[in-house]
């Protein structure tokens, strides 16, 4: 593949020109000489119009502030994305909180045992209204490798929003998860392999558990596991 | 405040809050029961400690867990041996390549199988790159916790440097389930050996550095120096293995003292503290850093030619190619991957040293292709009982670098 | 007697309005969830167990002897600080005029230090 | 480890010292083991910690299901000076599962006791905090038992799809 390298053409007359002229009108501008017709199409050019509902969706999407939830071995790998090599610095996410009181999204990293269930449902109602929940690790998502008696899925007690696969998910798998976290909130959510490839009818509705008890430690009320999407919709 | 016992309480009626505080008891403050409890930012994981404070003075310490157990060892009992690697591997996170060892070495003596020299050096190299990437987690962690958030950034550079090694030669970063019973999966790939040479140099030079940041740090040193002591006798009652133990003056190091996979082929330390506080803790496992790249150097040249894995067909896959010419080893893959390789009925406990202590694996099998029971000495589990010796009298603030000093990794305590 | 007193009276309400605005706020717009929904978001965060420190524990001295003399310091270096920002433009006289107000807190603070107030007990 | 007549004198030792404690020895690739009677194994472990095996490295137990008595309790000691193992096995039945336990010899079984207790229901009697350590406190049933129930979700194939509750056709 050849590479061919050519000097950048000096500004010809005609840009600086038009450069001076920009330079001109912003000092006008700041002077208050503008007439208020041109003054009114000059702001008309540079002011994005949006809407309340879509900027405070920007705003929450770009600062996660994520819960230091270190179960097990994710914790290890979710310890490591502020790190150098791979930094969430860079979209807003790097500031771990240690309560929940400060925190937007939960980051259940590593198997949830039967005893730590209702700790966990706990923290995320202790945390404040916009919140969001991402289940990094196969254990969290489906009990992964140990499908015995002592883990609960994260589903079964939680609404998620997101689930990273992986034992335990590489760094870059957790980005791109928080990242599409992040796009979700912006509403233009990806479409789940369900809504692509029209899979109608698999959606896993888990049915309500058959004995009572909000918070028996062996039995979980259903979380209100309805279509994630919706879950973050409304916040 | 809640008057009644919430039900979650109701539950937890047998854990006493009366507290049995055992100091002198100038009691001009009120005793408060409080949770440093499993959602914790310096307890390593998901510990609970029922903390009896006295105004900043801790009176009594008790600890819950079970936080994040996983039934690893009931698991285990499900599947056939060379599936059990994965699952247990999982247990210890921080040091997968020594409960695999731990486990293959247990099937190895009951098969009586003999591993080739270049899987035991490679096992080795493999054993020493886990232990610094543990100690470097560890320093990591315990830093953040006395507030030096600086070299949590530095040690998690090296560990990434040390998990693109186990990515080059396993092909994943964590619990790559590299050992097998019998050697190794598969042989390094070329230049390996050379990275690993670069990364040693590397390493001890950035050693260097953590020892330039904290050694001369008065903050690190009021803070580490005389506190959380625990004399060398309780230790050992306690069942206290490794570098806590090590620090106290007691030079046990199962790689010394009983040398599994050719650790005797290598001339290395074994660093020892003096007075067992928080200090010579640290000062320890700074130092294994140091050996483990001496190891690693060691290992990496005289690491001899032959095969990777044990040419015994019964227990491990024949090699691909294989397949296609000779018969037998259709016959060994096809019996191998359905039903696995069986053991003869035995029980058998193989200890190593862990980065925290003796990890010591129990195999009990009863001639089928699953093993009848795994338990897992795990190191964290039983030194987490002097966390009431080394905290009992002593500030809050203390007791947190002594916890981090523990280096609990509460996957292996709670299995 | 509005003149003279109009601006305080009028910097009171407008504290007052701003305090109150930020106070209601969040009660107002923000969405409302039933008692029982809001039970976890009221109780005390204990490391996610439900907190048995009842109200009424009554904390040991030491911590408002320090409190105390944080505070002390504390609206020490308030004062210093506008005053090191504009140093250069004050000149030699604010350098002095500094050193006298901090004379009595250093006296302060090598009494506390000499009673060993600064030590926990 | 012992060899053989090693573990043998140190069998016949104890047999002096304690009538009836040894049940039977065995030398097992390389490793010592001594069968000691539930009742008496606090003095057995006594005389070994005379004879220098002074550190408990491990105690766990073991549930050998079909063979009678059922539930087993290993106690792994070392001696650190002579760098030996030795193991005291004790086999308890299900009905009458209460061995004495040993925290005030070592301080260091205590967790590892009520895990014992907790997982396979082994009562150690004279244990200062015998409660469930693993599993939550009002959990029915010791899991680690071979006849309890391994668990889990079960794994909807198309072939169970219908049978699992909740799933919607």
């Amino acid at each position: 593949m050849e590479i061919t390298r050519s000097k950048l053409a000096a500004p010809s007359e005609s840009e600086r020109e038009a450069f001076r002229i920009q330079q001109l009108r912003a000092r006008d501008m700041l002077r208050g000489d503008i007439p208020d017709d041109e003054l009114e199409q000059y702001v008309q050019e540079r002011v994005l119009t949006t809407t309340l509902e879509r900027a405070m969706a920007w705003a929450r999407s770009n600062s996660l502030f994520p819960a230091t939830f270190g179960l097990a071995c994710c914790a290890i790998e979710m310890m490591s994305i502020p790190g150098s090599r791979l930094d969430i610095g860079r979209f807003g996410f790097e500031a771990f909180r240690a309560s929940p009181r400060q925190a937007d999204m939960l980051i259940l990293s590593g198997r949830v045992s039967i005893k730590m269930a209702p700790i966990v449902r706990r923290i995320y109602d202790q945390m404040l209204e916009p919140r969001w929940t991402i289940s990094m690790g196969a254990c969290c998502s489906s009990m992964g490798v140990f499908n015995n008696y002592a883990l609960v899925p994260a589903d079964k007690f939680l609404p998620i929003d997101v689930h990273v696969p992986g034992c335990p998910p590489r760094p870059e798998a957790l980005a791109h998860g928080i990242l599409k976290l992040r796009a979700k909130i912006q509403g233009n959510g990806p479409d789940g392999w369900r809504r692509r490839y029209q899979a109608v009818g698999t959606e896993e509705v888990v049915g309500d558990s058959d004995r009572p008890g909000v918070n028996a430690i062996n039995v979980f009320q259903s979380g209100a596991t309805q279509d994630p999407g919706q879950e973050s919709g409304r916040a | 405040m809640s008057t009644g016992l919430s039900d979650y309480r109701r539950q937890e009626q047998s854990i006493t809050y009366t507290a049995e505080a055992t100091g002198e008891m100038g009691l001009e403050q009120e005793l408060l029961t409080i949770n440093m409890g499993p959602h914790h930012p310096s307890t390593h994981g998901v510990l609970r400690l029922i903390l009896t404070l006295e105004g900043e003075v801790i009176r009594d310490i008790k600890p819950v867990i079970g936080y994040v157990h996983t039934g690893i060892e009931k698991t285990a009992e499900q599947k056939s041996y060379w599936k059990v690697i994965p699952v247990v591997e999982r247990m210890d996170y921080l040091s997968y390549y020594f409960n695999a060892m731990a486990f293959c070495s247990a099937v190895e003596k009951l098969l009586e199988i003999e591993v080739p020299k270049r899987a035991q050096y490679l096992r080795v190299i493999h054993m020493e790159l886990n232990r610094i990437m543990s100690h470097l987690v560890w320093l990591g962690t315990s830093c953040i916790d006395l507030g030096a958030i600086g070299v949590w950034w530095y040690c998690f550079r090296e560990r990434e440097a040390v998990l693109d090694l186990f990515e080059m030669s396993s092909g994943q970063r964590m619990h790559t389930r590299y050992f097998q019973v019998g050697g190794v999966i598969e042989d390094i790939p070329a230049g390996w050996a050379e990275r690993v040479r670069r990364f040693t140099r590397t390493m001890r030079t950035r050693a260097d550095q953590y020892a330039a940041l904290l050694d001369r740090n008065e903050i690190f040193l009021q803070r580490m120096r005389h506190t959380g002591v625990v004399d060398q006798r309780t230790l050992l009652d306690l069942g206290v293995t490794g570098p806590l133990l090590r620090a106290t003056g007691h030079p046990w190091d199962l790689r010394k003292a009983a040398p599994y996979s050719s650790y005797e082929d290598f001339r290395f330390k074994i660093p020892v503290g003096t007075e067992g506080d928080n200090y010579d803790r640290y000062r320890v496992r700074h130092a294994e850093i140091y050996e483990s790249c001496d190891i690693i150097d060691q290992a990496l040249e005289g690491l001899p030619e032959g095969p990777h894995i044990t040419p015994d067909r019964k227990v491990a896959l024949p090699p691909r190619h294989e397949l296609a010419t000779s018969m037998e080893a259709l016959i060994h893959h096809f019996k191998l991957v359905t039903e696995g390789f069986r053991v003869p009925p035995g029980e058998v406990y193989a200890p190593i040293e862990s980065p925290r202590g003796e990890l010591g694996c129990f195999v009990r099998s009863d001639g089928s292709a699953k093993p009848a029971r795994v338990h897992m000495r795990d190191p964290s589990f039983v030194n987490l009982q002097m966390t009431a010796a080394a905290g009992r009298d002593t500030y809050l603030a203390d007791f947190v670098a002594t916890l981090a000093m523990i280096d609990p990794v509460l996957g292996g305590v709670d299995r | 007697m509005l003149t003279t007193y109009g601006p305080a009276i009028v910097f009171v309400l407008l504290g007052a309005l701003i305090g109150g605005v930020f106070v209601l706020a969040g009660t107002l717009l923000g969405p409302r969830r039933a008692r029982a929904a809001r039970e976890a978001q009221i109780t005390p965060y204990e490391c996610g167990l439900p907190s048995e420190v009842r109200g009424s524990f009554r904390f040991g001295i030491s911590f408002y002897l320090i409190a105390m003399l944080f505070i002390i310091f504390d609206v020490e270096i308030l004062f210093i600080y506008p005053l090191a920002v504009q140093l250069k433009e004050i000149g030699v006289f604010a350098l002095v005029a500094v050193n006298v107000f901090l004379l009595p807190l250093v006296v302060a603070f090598v009494y506390e230090w000499r009673r060993k107030a600064l030590e926990w007990r | 480890m012992p060899d053989p007549t090693g573990l043998e004198l140190i069998a016949q030792e104890l047999r002096e010292r304690h009538p009836g404690a040894v049940l039977d020895t065995l030398h097992f690739r390389g490793e010592a083991t001594v069968a000691v009677e539930a009742r008496q194994v606090r003095e057995v472990l006594v005389t070994l910690r005379e004879k220098g095996y002074d550190f408990l490295s491990s105690l766990h137990g073991v549930d050998y299901y079909p063979e009678e008595p059922r539930l087993g309790v290993h106690y792994q000691l070392l001696d650190m000076s002579a760098v030996d193992r030795i193991c005291v096995k004790v086999r308890v039945p299900l009905d009458d599962p209460h061995v004495p336990s040993v925290v005030d010899l070592w301080p260091g079984a205590n967790h590892p006791e009520r895990e014992v207790y907790d997982m396979f229901g082994v009562v150690f009697d004279g244990h200062p905090d015998l409660r469930r350590i693993l599993m939550p406190e009002d959990y029915e049933g010791h899991p680690q038992r071979r006849d309890f129930p391994i668990g889990g979700e079960p794994v909807i194939f198309t072939y169970n799809e219908d049978k699992i509750p909740g799933w919607s056709r």
